[in-house]
């Protein structure tokens, strides 16, 4: 049986499965070059190459939020978080078969399917987190028969004393489901060593974090977001190590002070804005110091619980532990506190809500969370934002107009400017 | 004497205003259409109002630029967006203002401003042109009536006849269907206004509409505009005769008091 | 062989009577002292809660009643006023928009909630909706987690899942009302249930016939609203019975809701309230008359063999909850689709698909696909909303209604076996 | 006999003038404009004109089009949909798919070999990506829609134009305009975007060869060729096509006319008598 080496203690540094290891004299520039070309890739070629590395073994597909990813690498599998088409591909097969009143993530995973971009994959996992993702996952089964498609009951009565049996149970379900399609069945020892991983990768993403609220001149929102993206494509160790030698490059990084306003930027759990929607907000003058955006595996707060029952503890840990949203049943209390926790941890002198279009959940818990910022006296903008946006010009003056709300009378703080910073 | 420019690059005009640098007096002003070429706009708007108050260019001191062409400013010294432009110059002209509603061809936006003339909240109208300018325009043409006439037109009206059709677009279809059942032009017109009104005044509670209200933007010169924003708002609003100006206004001041804050040298100078 | 008409229109009359009562009783629960409990339709548990005499109000209903009296507009403008976006659920948006009015609604006054009960068979959207109802009210939200049908495998485990909660909600109701759970109570109240739903799937069985004795979505949709809201009653007894008797006459008649039944067709999808009449007026042009839709199936699908069950009682009532149609996976509504096609001898399928409820929307234009491309159903897609007028423009619809059954006109005419038969 | 079909759309007015061996005696085009009364009175007698046939003779005439309750003379009415579905067929008989694209609306339909409606699609909830929408483009580039297609044939790098608001692309051009880019490669990405905005409408429909292209747009070169390319198909486009509704109009009067059917039921739709 191959455990593939990822995930054994102490954690490989490199993991020599896709092109160049990370080797210990990797530059930032070209850390940050070869993770740009990862993530801009939606046609999975780096899933296809390790399929052919890795002959037998599983590339799951995990669509947003709660997928987890522990229990594909617990059956030898490449868990490959799905983010649609980040705004590079047409609809061209999707549109016929989703109307236009849904958020793009769900069509665009749809056309990605529809138009061969998932060939990679074994199957696909939907948790469940809202009813345009729960249909789609019914679509996809139609559209895909051979795929392993599997949708998972999160429990959401996190009040319920039988909410953690019945997560156990699912999670159980779900892997039985992967090991039969793997011809494998999983160990304790297997899963405790994909909950090793995971906590480890989720350690150094949080690492990387803080660096960005302390230090947020060392690297742009746009860099780390390109860091993080790369792992949806990279087996987890191999990330991790590519995460650890930019969090060791980047003290020793030149860094100049920037005139901006410290934003958190909140709503992007599920899809994800373009690129040029960050550097939007960093060209209008935005320093993004904190975000909900799901880059890596993030949802998980706190380490999962490792020894004793796997599955039960990682059932645990996404009721107990997992990262509020919107697709998270939970009070206004509870997620406003959360919100204006992040605020102070972040020092964010405002927070930027970008939303996805058509995303119901989240534009509903927008007015409740703006409400709180309000109450607070913490100022706030809100936006939509969609996959396949091109023009970024409304969004520009919007965020340009919150800028200047803060730095135009906001005290002391000089007036930027911008002139010439833009062609 | 040394000169501050606002300029306010329109999707449809750029105006351009000019202040006395020592005491902020509005000496000039004036208003072109855009057109395709936005830095060439820019700059015979602010030839114009020099010309207009008897100034040479190597007097302006400052530029400061706004509208959706601001950054195609190329002598600007700094640019800011028209929302906080408009309610800047919104509240030089009502200081007591405290929501302010800019209709604009292409755009509307609306801002909730504070004391001290920043802006607290806004909304502006995106992708869809169907509450601004640009939808009576399209009316106007398909009535055959002047767009500087629709607004005491439609004042007229005893019977408006609503237009359902959300789409700036569409609508003249709706427009036609009216004229062709017998509807009189000034009610059609008047079935116009309310629809942009209504979207309007929506933008306007959503950033928590409180009194008092000032209108600005090509709209203002609206006078039907101004009648039907009021009655769906309930409240009066304040409009200055040059409401169009506000942004340019707006942009000038903030320019003033950049300079002030700051001596820079002006491009156009050297 | 057809005797007088004695029951012509009591089903109607009935139900405008009975639902006027209950608004009533709703009303005055605030001042009576009587415990409020509110609640969705979808799978909802609602012989639980009356087992400790909550008084039951249910926010779609508020929705579903402005929509049809034309009073949603203001109310979903209202809401988008406070930040909701024009994009999310227009039932949401106006039952908040009305509460932010002062909750006075065109059919009575809403009562404070005592208990906010979140079942969410079928629909994520619940979840949000009571989440900003308990902000609103500041009662106390628990929450029923019925897991999505999604496999069989999955049922038994689901089903268990979903008694160990009722189990729980039972100790929720007793602190609240201060009352003992009474199981035997229970047991009637599950009864009566029961009874409403026989009589019911044979009212709806009954469109199985040429003609069809009754319109399964047109008038399906006023039929059903007993069974929502009086579940458990003896009225609601009454009523299906009544109405039972109403169809059976128009079966000894002959007769169907429409002079002549030119069409059959099965439809998906919820109504347009807002322009409802509107909307049937289209069809009813065409002699169409609807002998099954989805709609009808929201409450329950008890034509599926699902009843409650005074035997099983917290048994029948989890089986309840998750077999509702939004909460069955696409492939098992895709079947079902196809099984009224098939044994209620249906022309066409007629999609309506809204843009408030993805819960239904999503997966019907791939429904679609499937129907007419490769199982040869002709199906029409129509598109609008069901609480917000906004979405509806008459023309478009008369437009795609009428080439669609002109169309099936020609091929009627030019011999080509209308599709959609066996 | 001779019959008339008249299709008043939203943008222009057409007819077509069969006489009974199905052969087109004369056509009229006007813009709709504000009467639709009078365009649909114009073209009828644009139509008659040289034919040396008078109004009286016109023995039956179907109205079709969003006006089509509005042509006074109409005899009964048909939607767009089923005319242009028969229209296509007659002109152009392999036809099984028709993408129709007139100034406020793009449908697509499937039909059979017999010309009957087996699917249709349409988009009409807003003018996005219709003939509007073009003209919109050809406004700002102040060019006339006839030359749309020699100027967008030269281009060698089309834009990517992304606003789908026929207000707002109006200033993505200007704003293209001002960044230095060529009208032709404007133009070009314009017609790119509606061609994929119309093909994602007709894979609805599933998309059957023979594609047939009807309505206004079908006039306009740069479009045909788009679809044609994005489709790896040849269209069916003609001279008569713009007038492909009306045809089939007129071919519903003919056959009314033949079975002896009483004119002037103008409030049933034309598909309710029973067989
Ligand atoms: N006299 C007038 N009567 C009615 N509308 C007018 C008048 N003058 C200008 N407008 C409207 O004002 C709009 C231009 O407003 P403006 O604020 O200058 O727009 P922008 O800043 O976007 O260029 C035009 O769309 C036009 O409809
Ligand atoms: N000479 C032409 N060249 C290119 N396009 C044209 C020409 N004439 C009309 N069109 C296009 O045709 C559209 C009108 O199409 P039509 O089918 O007549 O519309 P409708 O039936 O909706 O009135 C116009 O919007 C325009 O884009
Ligand atoms: S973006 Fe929102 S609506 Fe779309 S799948 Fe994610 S949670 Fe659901
Ligand atoms: S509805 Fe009309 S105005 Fe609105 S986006 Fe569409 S084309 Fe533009
Ligand atoms: S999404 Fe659908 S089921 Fe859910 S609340 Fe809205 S209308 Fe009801």
């Amino acid at each position: 049986m191959t455990v593939h080496g990822r995930g054994n203690r102490p954690p490989v540094v490199t993991e020599p499965t896709l092109g160049p290891p990370v080797s210990p004299d990797a530059t930032l520039d070209g850390i940050l070059e070869r993770c740009r070309s990862l993530a801009g890739d939606p046609s999975l070629e780096a899933v296809s190459r390790w399929k052919g590395e890795h002959p037998g073994a599983l590339a799951i597909g995990l669509f947003p939020v709660y997928a987890p990813a522990e229990l594909v690498e617990a059956v030898g599998g490449l868990p490959v978080p799905l983010r649609g088409g980040g705004g590079r591909i047409e609809l061209e097969r999707a549109d016929a078969r989703m109307q236009s009143f849904v958020c793009s993530i769900t069509r665009s995973t749809l056309e990605l399917g529809l138009s061969g971009r998932l060939a990679a994959l074994d199957g696909v996992i939907f948790p469940s987190i809202c009813d345009a993702a729960r249909n789609l996952s019914g679509i996809f089964r139609r559209n895909f028969p051979s795929l392993l498609v599997e949708y998972l009951h999160l429990p959401s009565n996190a009040a319920s004393r039988v909410a953690v049996d019945y997560g156990r149970g699912e999670f159980s379900r779900l892997l039985g489901k992967l090991e039969a399609r793997a011809g494998r069945r999983a160990t304790e020892e297997d899963l405790a060593r994909a909950i090793v991983a995971g906590n480890e990768h989720r350690d150094l993403v949080r690492r990387l974090y803080a660096l960005r609220r302390e230090d947020p001149g060392r690297i742009s929102s746009l860099e780390s977001w390109v860091l993080l993206r790369a792992g949806d494509v990279l087996p987890r160790g191999e990330h991790a190590a590519t995460l650890r030698r930019a969090l060791d490059l980047l003290p020793r990084r030149a860094t100049r002070p920037r005139d901006r306003i410290r934003v958190l930027l909140h709503g992007a759990f599920c899809e994800q804005p373009p690129l040029e929607l960050l550097a939007t907000l960093e060209e209008a003058g935005c320093e993004v110091v904190g975000d909900d955006l799901l880059l890596g595996t993030r949802w998980l707060r706190a380490p999962v619980r490792a020894g004793g029952d796997p599955l039960g503890a990682l059932a645990e840990a996404y009721l107990r532990d997992s990262t509020p949203s919107a697709v998270r049943h939970g009070t206004t209390e509870s997620k406003g506190e959360a919100i204006l926790e992040a605020v102070s941890r972040c020092r964010a002198d405002g927070v930027v809500f970008a939303t996805a279009k058509f995303c119901e959940p989240g534009l509903f818990d927008l007015v409740l969370e703006k409400r709180v910022l309000d109450r607070a006296g913490v100022p706030s903008l809100a936006f939509e934002f969609e996959e396949r946006m091109g023009a970024f010009e409304s969004i520009r003056t919007q965020v340009e107009t919150f800028v200047e709300s803060l730095l135009l009378f906001g005290g002391e703080r000089p007036v930027p400017e911008r002139a010439g910073r833009r062609p | 004497m040394r000169l501050v420019a606002g300029i306010d690059v329109g999707t449809r005009a750029t105006k351009a205003v000019l202040l006395d640098a020592a005491d902020r007096a509005r000496v000039g002003r004036a208003l072109l259409p855009t057109g395709a070429d936005l830095p060439g706009a820019a700059w015979r708007a602010l030839e114009a109002a020099l010309r207009e108050a008897g100034f040479g260019r190597e007097e302006v001191a400052y530029v400061a630029a706004t509208g959706y062409g601001r950054y195609q400013v190329p002598f600007r010294d700094l640019q800011i967006t028209e929302i906080t432009c408009h309610a800047r110059g919104a509240k030089a002209l009502f200081p007591s203002a405290r929501c302010v509603l800019d209709v604009g061809a292409m755009n509307s936006r609306a801002m909730r401003v504070a004391p001290s003339g920043r802006v607290e909240a806004f909304r502006m109208n995106d992708r869809c042109a169907s509450g601004a300018g640009r939808f009576l325009e399209r009316v106007a043409r398909s009535l055959e009536v002047e767009l500087e006439a629709v607004g005491d037109l439609s004042l007229r009206s005893q019977d408006p006849q609503p237009i359902s059709s959300v789409c700036a677009v569409l609508a003249e279809s709706e427009v036609i269907n009216h004229v062709t059942e017998g509807r009189k032009i000034e009610d059609i017109l008047r079935g116009a206004h309310q629809s942009i009104a209504e979207r309007v005044v929506a933008l306007l509670r959503q950033v928590g509409a409180a009194p008092t209200f000032a209108l600005t933007g090509g709209l203002a010169k609206n006078a039907g505009m101004v009648r039907a924003i009021e009655e769906r708002l309930g409240s009066a609003l304040s409009v200055a005769p040059d409401a169009e100006y506000a942004g340019a206004l707006g942009a000038a001041i903030f320019g003033a008091e950049r300079l002030a804050r700051r001596e820079a040298p002006s491009p156009l100078r050297g | 062989m057809s005797g007088p008409f004695r029951f012509q229109n009591a089903g109607r009359t009935l139900q405008k009577e009975l639902l006027s009562q209950w608004y009533g009783e709703l009303s005055s629960a605030n001042e009576e002292g009587v415990p409020v409990a509110y609640l969705f339709i979808s799978g909802n548990v609602a012989e639980l809660l009356r087992a400790f005499d909550f008084r039951l109000g249910y926010p779609e209903v508020n929705s579903l009643q402005c929509g049809i009296k034309k009073a949603a507009g203001p109310f979903i403008l209202k809401a988008e006023d406070a930040g909701y976006s024009s994009d999310v659920c227009g039932y949401v948006k106006n039952d908040l928009g009305l509460l932010a009015s002062g909750g006075k609604a065109p059919f009575g006054n809403l009562p404070r909630p005592d208990l906010l009960l979140c079942t969410y068979s079928g629909c994520t959207t619940y979840v949000k909706w009571f989440e900003a109802l308990a902000e609103a009210t500041g009662a106390p939200l628990v929450f029923l987690d019925v897991p999505y049908h999604r496999d069989p495998d999955a049922f038994a485990s689901d089903r268990a899942y979903v008694v160990s909660q009722l189990e729980e909600l039972i100790g929720v109701c007793e602190k609240i009302t201060g009352k003992k759970f009474d199981e035997t109570k229970l047991r009637g109240i599950l009864d009566r249930s029961r009874r409403a739903e026989e009589a019911w799937t044979r009212i709806l069985e009954s469109a199985r016939r040429r003609p069809s004795p009754f319109d399964a979505f047109f008038e399906a949709v006023f039929f059903m609203a007993p069974l929502y809201v009086l579940r458990g009653t003896e009225a609601c007894v009454r009523f299906y019975e009544t109405a039972l008797a109403e169809i059976e006459e128009r079966i000894a008649h002959g007769i169907g809701p429409l002079p002549e039944e030119r069409f059959r067709v099965v439809v998906e999808g919820p109504p347009p309230w807002p322009h409802f009449r509107a909307f049937g007026e289209l069809f009813r042009r065409w002699g169409v008359c609807a002998v099954a839709s989805t709609y009808s199936k929201v409450g329950g699908l008890f034509d599926q063999g699902v009843r409650h069950d005074p035997d099983r009682p917290l048994e029948s009532i989890a089986e309840h909850a998750i077999h509702c149609y939004t909460n069955w996976n696409l492939g098992l509504r895709r079947d079902l689709l196809e099984r009224y096609v098939r044994d209620y001898s249906a022309d066409a399928l007629v999609i309506h698909s809204v843009k408030s409820c993805r819960s239904f929307s999503v997966g019907q234009a791939d429904a679609r696909e499937a129907f007419s491309h490769e199982k040869g159903i002709p199906t029409l897609f129509l598109e609008s909303d069901l609480a917000d007028p906004r979405y509806f423009s008459e023309a478009q619809m008369r437009n795609r209604i009428d080439a669609f059954f002109e169309a099936l006109t020609h091929r009627r005419l030019a011999g080509a076996g209308a599709g959609g038969k066996p | 006999m001779i019959v008339a079909g008249v299709d008043v759309g939203s943008t222009a007015t057409k007819a077509i003038l069969l006489d009974g061996n199905r052969r087109i005696l004369g056509r009229g085009l006007a813009p709709t404009g504000a009467n639709v009364v009078r365009a649909a009175e114009r073209v009828f007698r644009e139509a008659l004109r040289g034919t040396g046939f008078e109004e009286w003779d016109v023995a039956y005439t179907v109205g079709t089009g969003y006006g089509r309750f509005k042509v006074p003379f109409g005899d009964a009415q048909v939607t767009e949909i089923g005319c242009h579905a028969r229209g296509a067929c007659f002109l152009f008989p392999g036809t099984r798919t028709i993408l129709d694209m007139g100034g406020q609306d793009t449908k697509a339909i499937r039909v059979g070999p017999e010309g009957e409606v087996l699917e249709f699609c349409m988009n009409d909830k807003c003018a996005a990506g219709t003939g509007r929408f073009l003209e919109a483009a050809a406004g700002v580039l102040g060019l006339p829609l006839a030359d749309l297609g020699e100027v967008a044939a030269r281009s060698r790098s089309p834009l990517r134009i992304t606003n789908v608001c026929t207000v707002f692309v109006e200033s993505e051009i200007v704003s293209h305009l001002a960044r230095g880019s060529a009208p032709e490669d404007i133009l070009a990405g314009v017609h790119l975007a509606i061609a994929g905005r119309s093909i994602a409408l007709l894979r609805r429909v599933g998309i059957v060869p023979e594609v047939t292209f009807t309505g206004g747009v079908s006039r306009n070169a740069a479009m045909v060729r788009a679809l044609g390319e994005k489709l790896g198909l040849r269209l069916n486009v003609g001279e008569d096509s713009p007038f492909i509704g009306a045809a089939g109009a007129a071919l519903f009067a003919l056959d009314r006319a033949a079975a002896g059917l009483p004119r002037r039921e103008k409030s049933a739709p034309a598909g309710t008598e029973k067989s």
